[in-house]
C-alpha cells in the first residue's frame, strides 16, 4: 500500500470528522446531532484505518456507531419532551473558550514539538500488519490485570444500568402513596 | 401452556408517554372499514375505542319502504360473507309471520346451502385469522381454495357468488342444475382431508400455538353475559347452537355435534370453526342422501301482507345468532325491520379484551371474533 | 505523494494530533455548553474518540519506544477506552432516563439539587 | 340424493377458476411445439457445450489451467493477470489499483443487482406455488420481466413526504440502509483468490457493518412522524441489538474452531477437512440462521414490518422508489445472509473437491440460492412471532446456550490444536459431542424455563348437550 | 315460552312492575326496567342469562323498547317491553348493569332512535357521526314528499286500482331518495 491512499484518506476523513463534530455542536435538533455524531464516529474509524489499526477501527464501528449511538437513540426516545432540543446552556462562552483553548494548545504542542517519528521504510514496515493477534496477546499478557478490571467495570456498568432503570418497576407495584414517596425520595437523591 | 416460557413481562417497559394510534379504517387487519382508536403505552394497549359506521347504509330505514320479498337482497349485503344464512333468516322470519309454508325439498336445499355457506365463511374467518397472526397469506389462500369451489357451486345454482339472493319466502329461488350434485359430491369427498391438511400446517405449528393460546381469553360467564353467540360463545365452552336449540328447516333430523372449546382463547375459537366445518360436511352428506324430490318453491303473493303483529326470529349464522325483529302493520312493507347483528354484538367485550393486551394480541383477538363490516354497519 | 508542483506531501504525527486536538476541543465545547444531558454525553464521547486517535497515532508513528515496550500498546489502550466508553454510556444514559422520569426534564441547568 | 332435478338448468355452467389453471399447457406441450430449426440449433449448441466441457476437463486434469488468467474457476486470476498486464504496460500502479478496485466493486454491485431482479421474481413465483396461485406470468417469458416492470412502476409513482416529517433525516435512510447490504459483501470469498477485500478481521467486520443498518431503520421510523413507523423502528432496533449477541456468539464458535477471523481462512478450513461447520456446531448454525432472520426482518421474525399489525412498520410513510429501496434491501439482506451462512457454516465455495472442477463462485451462488429458498419457504409457511416472545427467545434461550456452546467449542479448539490425531477423528468426535451437548442443553434449558412443546394440540370437545353456563361447567369438569 | 307466567311471577316478586302482558310479551314499568331485568336474570326459574336482542320501535307518540331475553340452560325466550311515552327526549334506564351485551345495542338504539339510556357508561352514537341531524329510524325523521309518511301502503303491481301518485317535477325533491306511497 502506498501512501497516496493514506494521504487522501486522511484529509477527507479528517474533514468529515471535524465538520460533523462541529455540526453536532451547531445542530438544533438532537436527532440531527445524533446523526452527525454517528458520521463523526465513522470518520474516526476511517482515520483509524489510515493508522493501520484494523481491529480497533472495526471495534470502533461496532461499539460507537453500532451500540452507543443506538443507546443514545433509546435515551432520546425515552425522553420525548427533551428529544428535539439541543439548546445551549448558560455556559456557552466558557465552553467555547475552553474548547478553543484546548484545541489550540494541543495543535501548538503538536506542531511545535520535534517528535521522534518513524518515517519511510520504518513506517511502511507496520503497514497493515494483522494487529488482532498482537493486541490479543497484549491484552491477555501484559495488560491482563487491566483487562480483568475492565471486564469487571463492564459488569458493574451493566448491573448499574439495570438497577437504575428498573427502579420504576418496583415503584409501580407499590401502592400509589408509596410510589409517590419513593419517587420523591429518589428524586431528592438526584 | 405452550407459550409462556419465552414471554417477557412487558408492564412497565413503556416509559414513553402514551400515544394514540388509529388502527383503521384502512388497515390490513381490520377486515374492512373498521377503526380502532387505541391509546398505547409502548406496545401495550391502555385504552381502546371502536369506531364503526363507515359502511352504514341505513338498511333498516330503507327496509321500511320495501316489501318483504324486496328486502331479501339487503340481507345479502349485510353479512356479505354469509349471504345464504342472511337470506334464510329473513325468509324464515316472514314465513313464521305469515304462515307461508315451504316445500320439503326447499328445506333440504336450504340446509345444504346454508351449511356450504358456513364452510365458506369459516374458511374465510380462519384464513384471515392466520393471516393476522402473520402467516403471509398462505393458509388464507389454502382456505380460499375450498371457498372458491363453494362459490362456484353457488354460481352454478343462482348465478351469483357473493350476494346470492337465493332463499325466498316459501322456498328457494332455483333448483340446482344437474352438474351441481357431482360437483358437490367431489367437494364433500375432499373437504375432510383438506381440513386435516390445514391442521397439519397450523395446529401442529409451535409459532401459531404460541400466538393464539391463552390470548384473548373470554370466560363462559362473560361470553353469555355479553350476548356473544356463535363460535365466539362456543369457543368459551358454552354448548349453544340455535340449530339444536330451535331447530329450523329440519335440522332436528340431522345428526351433528356442537364443538366447544376449553379455555375460551383465540385458539379455541379457531378450532371450533375448524370442527364446525367437519360437522357441516357431515350435515350436508345427510341432506344430500335424504333430499326428497318435489317442487323447490311455493307460489306466494307478490306482496305479502302479514297480520299486524311482531316476530323475533333467529337462526344460526356462521357468526352467531342472526335475528330479525319484524313489526307488521298490515301493509306490504314492514313497519319496523331490525336485524340483530351477531358480528356487532360479539364486539361487546372488545374493550375489555383489548386493555392490557399487546398490539399483536389485540389484532389476533379481533381476527378470532370474525367481524363482517357489512353486518356491523348495515 | 507528490503534488502537481512537485512538493512532497506526507501525513505525519502532527497532522493526526491536530485533528485530535480539534475534535477534543469541539467535544469539550459540547460537553460544557449543552443543556441536554444526552448532548453532553455526545460531547464526552467525542472527547474519548479524540484521545483514541491520539493513542493510535503515537502507537503508529512514535519510534521512541524503550526496549521491551510494545508499539501496539496504544491499540490495547484504545480497547480499554472503548470498554470504559461503553460502560459509561450505558450508565449515563440510564441516569438520563431516570432523571427524565423523576424530573420530567433532562435539562442540566434545571437539575440543581446538588448545589449547596 | 334426488334422481332428476325438476327444473331444467337455465344458468350458465360454472367456470371454476382452478380448472382454468389446471388446463394450461404444460412444459411438455410447449417443448413439443418448438419449430424444427430451433431444435437443430439447440442440438448444435448442446454438442458444442459438451466439446467445450471436455476441453476444459482436459485442461484441468493436465494442470495447465492453474493460475492462468483464463482460468475461469477463479476470477481472481483474471484480475491478477489484468494487474500484471497493466504494470507491464507501464501504467502507474495507483491507477491499476484504482481500476481493479472499481472492477471488483462493480462486480459486487452487479451481482447484488442481478440477484435483486431474479430473487424477487423467484420469491414471488415460489410463494405463488406455495399458495396455489400462478404468480406473475404476464410480463415477458414466465413473467421474468416483472421485477423491471415493478421498478418502473415504483419509479414513476409520486414521492409523498408526510407533513411534519423531518425532511433532512427522511431522505437519508433509503440510501443508508443499502450501505451495509453492499459493504457486507466485501470480505466474502467467491473462490480461493476471489475476495474483494480479504481483511483479517472479516468476522468482526461483518458484525460491525450489520450494526450500521440499525441506525438507518431507526432514522426512517423516527423521521416519518408516524406512530406505525416509530413502533416498527423501535421493534426493529430492539430486535437487532438483541440478536446481534447470538450472532456474535455463533460466529465466536466458528472463529475459535478455525483459529481465524479471516473469511477465506474459515472457508479454507472447511475445504481442507472436507467438513461443513454446520455439522460440527449445529447449534451455532441454527442460532446464526434464526438470529439473522430477526436481524434482517424476514419471516417468521418480521415483526418490524408486521403487515397485519403496524402496516409496513418503519417504512409505512415511504412511497415510490423509496419504499421500493426498502423492499429491495430486504432481499439484498436475505442473499447477504445466505452468503454469510454459506461461508461460515456450509463450506463457502468448496463442495468436497468439486471446486477443483466447477467454478467456486457458482458453488457459492448455488448455496446462497439454497439458503434464499429456505427463507422464501419460511416466509410462505410460518406465522409471525410476537415481539416479547422473540426478545425472550434471544435473551433467555439463544444467549445463555450460545455462551455454553462457545465454552464447549473453546475446549474443543484447544484440544484440536494440541492433540495430534487425524482430523476426521477429532472433528467427528467434536460433531458428536456438540450434537449431544446441544440436545442436552436444549432439553434441560427448556425444562428449566417451563417450556413444553405442544405436540398434541387440544381439539374442541364434541357434545350433543345443549345449554348455558351450567352445561359449560358440566362439560369442563 | 308464554309470557303470562313470567308476568305473574314478576308481579309477585316486584309489585307494580308489570304494566300489561299477553302471550307474547310482558310490558314493564319503564323506569324500573333495570330492576325487572335483574330479577329475571337472577331468578332460578327463568334464568334469563343472555340479552339476546335489544331494539326499539317508534309508534309516533311513544317508543317501545324491546328486550329479548334468552335462557341458555332452560332454552326459552322471554320478550320484555317498556313503553316510553315521551317522544321528544325519551329516557329509559340502561340494561348495561345487568347485561354487558347491552353496550353496543343501546348505543345503536340511541343513535338511530334517539332514546337515552341512563347509567350507560359510554352513550355515544355508534353508526352515524357525531353531529348527524336527528335520529333516522324515527318515523318523523325527515319530511317526506308532500304529506306522505314513511312506509309502503300499497303495492302498485298488485293494487292496480289504487291511486298512484303522478310523478312530476313538483313531487321530486332531490336528495331525499325513495319514499312516498306507491310510486
Amino acid at each position: 500500500m502506498d501512501s497516496t491512499g493514506i494521504v487522501i484518506g486522511f484529509w477527507v476523513l479528517s474533514a468529515i470528522t471535524v465538520v460533523s463534530s462541529l455540526l453536532v455542536l451547531v445542530a438544533r435538533n438532537l436527532m440531527h446531532a445524533l446523526a452527525f455524531l454517528v458520521l463523526a464516529f465513522l470518520g474516526m474509524a476511517g482515520l483509524f484505518i489510515t493508522l493501520s489499526a484494523d481491529f480497533v477501527a472495526v471495534a470502533q464501528v461496532l461499539i460507537y456507531a453500532g451500540s452507543i449511538s443506538v443507546l443514545m437513540v433509546f435515551a432520546v426516545m425515552l425522553t420525548p419532551l427533551a428529544s428535539r432540543d439541543n439548546g445551549n446552556s448558560l455556559y456557552v462562552l466558557p465552553g467555547v473558550v475552553a474548547g478553543l483553548g484546548i484545541a489550540s494548545l494541543v495543535a501548538f504542542v503538536a506542531v511545535d514539538t520535534e517528535w521522534a517519528e518513524r518515517t519511510g521504510a520504518a513506517l511502511a514496515e507496520s503497514d497493515f500488519a494483522s494487529t488482532v493477534g498482537e493486541v490479543g496477546r497484549l491484552l491477555l499478557g501484559r495488560y491482563v490485570l487491566a483487562f480483568e478490571v475492565a471486564s469487571v467495570l463492564l459488569l458493574i456498568g451493566l448491573l448499574g444500568a439495570i438497577v437504575l432503570v428498573q427502579e420504576r418497576r418496583r415503584a409501580a407495584t407499590q401502592s400509589p402513596d408509596e410510589a409517590a414517596d419513593t419517587g420523591a425520595r429518589d428524586g431528592g437523591a438526584l | 401452556m405452550a407459550s409462556h416460557a419465552f414471554e417477557v413481562d412487558q408492564t412497565g417497559t413503556g416509559s414513553a408517554e402514551p400515544f394514540v394510534l388509529n388502527i383503521g379504517p384502512q388497515h390490513p387487519s381490520t377486515h374492512g372499514v373498521f377503526r380502532l382508536r387505541v391509546v398505547m403505552d409502548g406496545e401495550i394497549i391502555r385504552d381502546l375505542d371502536m369506531i364503526v359506521g363507515y359502511l352504514h347504509r341505513s338498511m333498516e330505514k330503507l327496509a321500511e319502504e320495501r316489501t318483504y320479498t324486496q328486502n331479501i337482497p339487503f340481507t345479502d349485503r349485510a353479512d356479505y360473507l354469509a349471504a345464504m344464512t342472511g337470506n334464510l333468516g329473513l325468509a324464515l322470519a316472514v314465513e313464521r309471520m305469515t304462515g307461508v309454508e315451504s316445500p320439503d325439498r326447499a328445506e333440504y336445499l336450504r340446509v345444504i346451502f346454508s351449511e356450504l355457506q358456513r364452510i365458506a365463511s369459516h374458511a374465510m374467518a380462519n384464513g384471515t385469522l392466520v393471516s393476522d397472526a402473520g402467516a403471509w397469506q398462505t393458509p388464507l389462500l389454502y382456505m380460499f381454495r375450498e371457498r372458491e369451489k363453494i362459490l362456484d357451486l353457488f354460481e352454478m345454482t343462482c348465478g351469483a357468488r357473493l350476494t346470492t339472493n337465493y332463499m325466498r319466502i316459501g322456498g328457494v329461488a332455483f333448483e340446482p342444475p344437474a352438474e351441481f350434485w357431482p360437483a358437490l359430491q367431489e367437494l364433500l369427498d375432499e373437504l375432510p382431508e383438506r381440513t386435516d391438511e390445514y391442521a397439519q400446517l397450523l395446529v401442529d405449528n409451535e409459532i401459531f400455538l404460541a400466538r393464539t393460546r391463552n390470548v384473548g381469553i373470554i370466560s363462559a360467564e362473560d361470553a353469555i353475559n355479553a350476548s356473544l353467540t356463535g363460535p365466539a360463545l362456543r369457543g368459551s365452552g358454552v354448548p349453544w347452537d340455535l340449530r339444536k336449540a330451535e331447530p329450523y328447516c329440519g335440522y332436528e333430523n340431522f345428526d351433528f355435534d356442537i364443538p366447544v372449546g376449553k379455555v375460551g382463547d383465540v385458539y379455541d375459537r379457531f378450532m371450533v370453526r375448524m370442527e364446525e366445518v367437519k360437522q357441516s360436511v357431515h350435515i350436508i352428506r345427510q341432506a344430500v342422501e335424504q333430499i326428497p324430490p318435489g317442487p323447490h318453491k311455493n307460489d306466494i303473493p307478490l306482496a305479502l301482507r302479514p297480520e299486524p303483529g311482531e316476530i323475533y326470529s333467529r337462526i344460526e349464522s356462521p357468526r352467531g345468532e342472526i335475528g330479525f325483529y319484524l313489526v307488521s302493520d298490515g301493509t306490504p312493507a314492514p313497519y319496523r325491520f331490525h336485524l340483530r347483528s351477531p358480528a356487532l354484538i360479539n364486539l361487546s367485550l372488545l374493550r375489555e379484551l383489548g386493555e392490557g393486551a399487546s398490539l399483536p394480541d389485540a389484532v389476533v383477538t379481533l381476527g378470532s371474533i370474525d367481524i363482517v363490516l357489512g353486518e356491523i354497519d348495515r | 505523494m507528490n503534488l502537481p508542483g512537485g512538493d512532497e506531501v506526507t501525513v505525519t504525527l502532527a497532522h493526526y494530533l491536530v485533528v485530535s486536538g480539534l475534535v477534543f476541543g469541539i467535544g469539550t465545547t459540547i460537553a460544557l455548553s449543552k443543556r441536554n444531558a444526552i448532548a453532553v454525553l455526545m460531547g464526552i464521547e467525542l472527547m474519548l474518540n479524540a484521545v483514541n486517535l491520539t493513542l493510535l497515532a503515537f502507537s503508529r508513528f512514535s519510534s521512541a519506544f524503550p526496549a521491551g515496550e510494545e508499539p501496539l500498546s496504544g491499540h490495547a489502550f484504545v480497547v480499554f477506552v472503548l470498554t470504559v466508553a461503553a460502560a459509561e454510556a450505558a450508565i449515563a444514559l440510564a441516569m438520563a432516563v431516570l432523571l427524565y422520569r423523576r424530573r420530567e426534564t433532562v435539562d442540566l441547568d434545571r437539575v440543581n439539587l446538588m448545589r449547596w | 340424493m334426488s334422481e332428476q332435478p325438476l327444473q331444467a338448468p337455465i344458468r350458465r355452467p360454472a367456470t371454476p377458476m382452478l380448472r382454468q389453471i389446471e388446463d394450461r399447457p404444460g412444459l411438455k406441450e410447449m417443448a413439443l411445439g418448438v419449430p424444427f430449426g430451433l431444435k437443430v440449433i439447440g442440438a448444435i449448441m448442446g454438442l458444442g457445450a459438451l466439446v467445450l466441457m471436455a476441453a476444459v476437463g482436459y485442461l484441468v486434469v493436465d494442470g495447465r489451467l492453474d493460475g492462468q488468467w483464463y482460468d475461469v474457476r477463479d476470477l481472481g486470476h483474471a484480475v491478477a493477470g489484468l494487474r500484471d498486464w497493466l504494470d507491464g504496460e507501464g501504467v502507474d500502479h495507483r491507477l491499476t489499483w484504482l481500476i481493479t478496485g472499481a472492477l471488483g466493486g462493480l462486480a459486487i454491485m452487479s451481482i447484488v443487482g442481478g440477484w435483486l431482479l431474479i430473487g424477487s421474481w423467484v420469491e414471488r413465483r415460489v410463494i405463488a406455488k406455495f399458495q396455489i396461485r400462478m404468480g406473475p406470468n404476464r410480463t415477458g417469458l414466465f413473467g421474468l420481466l416483472q421485477p423491471i416492470a415493478d421498478a418502473v412502476k415504483l419509479m414513476t409513482k409520486e414521492i409523498i413526504i408526510p407533513r411534519g416529517a423531518d425532511r433532512f433525516l427522511y431522505y437519508i435512510p433509503p440510501v443508508l440502509v443499502f450501505v451495509p447490504a453492499m459493504l457486507g459483501w466485501a470480505p466474502i470469498p467467491w473462490a480461493p483468490n476471489m475476495a474483494y477485500m480479504d481483511i483479517n478481521v472479516g468476522v468482526l467486520y461483518v458484525v460491525a457493518i450489520s450494526s450500521i443498518g440499525v441506525l438507518a431503520i431507526f432514522l426512517a421510523g423516527w423521521s416519518s412522524n408516524n406512530h406505525y413507523s416509530l413502533l416498527g423502528a423501535m421493534r426493529t432496533v430492539a430486535m437487532m441489538i438483541s440478536y446481534e449477541i447470538p450472532i456474535s456468539l455463533a460466529l465466536l464458535s466458528v472463529v475459535l474452531l478455525t483459529q481465524s477471523m479471516q473469511l477465506s481462512e474459515i472457508v479454507a478450513f472447511q475445504g481442507h477437512y472436507h467438513v461443513w461447520m454446520i455439522a460440527i456446531i449445529p447449534f451455532a448454525a441454527f442460532a446464526f440462521l434464526f438470529a439473522s432472520t430477526a436481524e434482517i426482518n424476514r419471516s417468521p421474525n418480521d415483526i418490524g414490518e408486521a403487515e397485519s399489525e403496524i402496516v409496513a412498520g418503519f417504512y409505512t410513510e415511504y412511497s415510490g422508489m423509496k419504499a421500493g429501496l426498502f423492499m429491495a434491501v430486504e432481499l439484498a439482506h436475505a442473499i447477504l445472509v445466505g452468503a454469510l451462512m454459506a461461508t461460515f457454516f456450509l463450506g463457502g465455495y468448496t463442495l468436497f473437491g468439486l471446486e477443483e472442477w466447477v467454478p467456486g463462485y457458482l458453488i457459492l451462488a448455488a448455496k446462497i440460492g439454497a439458503v434464499y429458498f429456505l427463507f422464501v419457504w419460511l416466509r410462505g409457511t410460518l406465522p409471525r412471532f410476537r415481539l416479547d416472545q422473540l426478545m425472550g427467545f434471544a435473551w433467555k434461550f439463544l444467549i445463555p446456550l450460545g455462551i455454553i456452546q462457545a465454552f464447549i467449542v473453546a475446549i474443543e479448539a484447544s484440544v484440536f490444536v494440541r492433540v495430534d490425531a487425524p482430523a476426521f477423528i477429532t472433528l467427528g468426535a467434536f460433531a458428536v459431542v456438540n450434537l449431544a451437548s446441544t440436545v442436552v442443553m436444549v432439553r434441560f434449558w427448556a425444562d428449566r424455563l417451563g417450556y413444553a412443546p405442544a405436540q398434541h394440540a387440544t381439539k374442541p370437545e364434541l357434545t350433543n348437550a345443549l345449554g348455558g353456563l351450567k352445561a359449560a361447567q358440566r362439560l369442563r369438569s | 315460552m308464554l309470557a303470562q307466567p313470567v308476568a305473574e311471577a314478576l308481579e309477585r316478586a316486584l309489585p307494580g312492575m308489570v304494566v300489561s302482558s299477553n302471550d307474547e310479551w310482558v310490558e314493564v314499568a319503564p323506569d324500573r326496567v333495570e330492576e325487572a331485568l335483574r330479577w329475571l336474570h337472577d331468578s332460578e326459574e327463568f334464568d334469563a342469562a343472555q340479552l339476546s336482542n335489544l331494539t326499539a320501535v317508534d309508534r309516533y307518540d311513544h317508543f317501545e323498547v324491546v328486550y329479548h331475553l334468552q335462557s341458555l340452560d332452560l332454552n326459552h325466550q322471554i320478550a320484555v317491553k317498556a313503553l316510553v311515552h315521551e317522544h321528544d327526549d325519551p329516557v329509559i334506564p340502561s340494561a348495561y348493569p345487568v347485561y354487558k351485551g347491552a353496550l353496543l345495542q343501546e348505543r345503536e338504539v340511541y343513535d338511530l332512535m334517539g332514546i337515552r339510556f341512563l347509567n350507560h357508561p359510554d352513550l355515544r352514537r355508534l353508526l352515524l357521526w357525531e353531529g348527524f341531524p336527528g335520529h333516522p329510524l324515527r318515523k318523523d325523521w325527515m319530511g317526506m314528499v308532500g304529506d306522505h309518511t314513511s312506509g309502503l301502503a300499497g303495492f302498485p303491481y298488485e293494487d292496480k286500482d289504487a291511486p298512484i301518485r303522478p310523478i312530476n317535477a313538483d313531487n321530486l325533491v332531490p336528495g331525499i331518495g325513495p319514499g312516498g306511497q306507491g310510486h
